[in-house]
């Protein structure tokens, strides 16, 4: 189990090299990375939040119900609060497992949970605007699905 | 009781402070809620509606009426937006 | 659509840091390595052959298929053929799209579709065996979960 | 009709080459698969079992009564395992 959150850049190929580098055995490595999306070249600045203390806590949760439904063999959570720019990674996750679905469903379901049970908050600032982002039904319904 | 009652986001920005530290006999999110509303109206804007608020209780994530007993922190939020 | 069927090794994390990079607009994007796995310390090598011609053809009619079923920014397949030792990457597919619910599933999609029908072979070489790996039936479920 | 007929992993392997040109008149897969079977014991262990067997034609992957009409190449191989 792998937490990161940081203010720092991270480059999500060097990344997924150092986290294939340290699993043994794994047959299948996933891996998702969420970029700030250019809102068509309006935006400015992606500004990111979150409640330390609890964001780690949250995170940690989060992979140890992954590990409790998924034979996993590796799991790596990273995500940056601060200031964004567009097409900067926001955060990535990567699984490692001896079989595909397993490592596939593992990060899907830890997108999932991340997105509505991690204490971040995302605003997106352009010249006009600077508007927390709204959490969206979509989410709701994604983190349901594992019920 | 005294109770380290933090906001994040927008909830934040319309209580004007991040963090704060209030003494109160509140027994729930909700009544603390309802007791701060009274207080003034930059809470009564923050706090309108419940449905969009999440509340957490020593950094774990729970209801509007969960126990508030032996609590040192309790936190206010939009639901999150993280990913 | 970069479709790369090749006998030299390849570096996951160079090559999905490559396919970012290219992309526009981009909000999410999966990527899925698959590994020689290690059978116990038992395995000297893995071999794979495929059949160059139709191996291409069918990486392509596969990537349209993915194309036709969600809205794909842009997607990656590379899978290698000669010898392997254990803990080399096989293959990759990466993939990226506005939203993570597509990258999620169109990535796991052209996996299932790959498996089964594209013409790559796997023999797993240990001192005393040289078997021919035996296509699972899982993974004809898997498949068929898509219909 | 002359035929470019490959053979790939074990199928190959039973059979001795890889690839090969036949004369036939033989209209589907099936019928050159059982035509093959009569000419020679290394076909009949290749073909043993038509259901562990895929067929391309023209690197298309399809059934074994589909039509040889007009075909140049086809190719016998077992189910296949990459990724």
């Amino acid at each position: 189990m792998d937490i990161r959150v940081q203010i720092d850049p991270f480059i999500p190929g060097a990344l997924l090299d150092e986290f294939s580098g340290v699993q043994t055995g794994a047959g299948a490595i996933v891996s998702f990375t969420g970029l700030v999306r250019d809102l068509d070249g309006e935006l400015q600045a992606m500004e990111i939040e979150h409640y330390p203390g609890m964001t780690e806590k949250a995170l940690m949760q989060i992979i140890e119900e992954a590990q409790a439904r998924w034979p996993l063999l590796g799991t790596l959570i990273v995500h940056r609060y601060g200031t964004l720019t567009a097409n900067e990674p926001i955060m990535m996750v990567a699984t490692a497992s001896k079989h595909r679905k397993a490592a596939f469903e593992a990060a899907d379901f830890l997108m999932d949970y991340l997105k509505s049970r991690a204490p971040f908050w995302k605003r997106e600032i352009t010249a006009q605007t600077a508007d927390w982002v709204d959490a969206t039904k979509a989410d709701e319904i994604a983190l349901k699905s594992w019920d | 009781m005294t109770l380290d009652v933090l906001y994040f986001a927008w909830v934040r920005e319309r209580i004007g402070v991040g963090r704060e530290t209030i003494e109160t006999a509140a027994s729930t999110p909700r009544a603390l809620v309802d007791e701060l509303r009274s207080r003034d109206t930059r809470y009564a804007m923050a706090f309108s509606d419940l449905s969009a608020l999440r509340v957490a209780v020593d950094q774990q994530l729970t209801e509007m009426d969960a126990s508030l007993q032996d609590v040192r922190e309790i936190a206010f939020f939009p639901p999150m937006t993280g990913g």
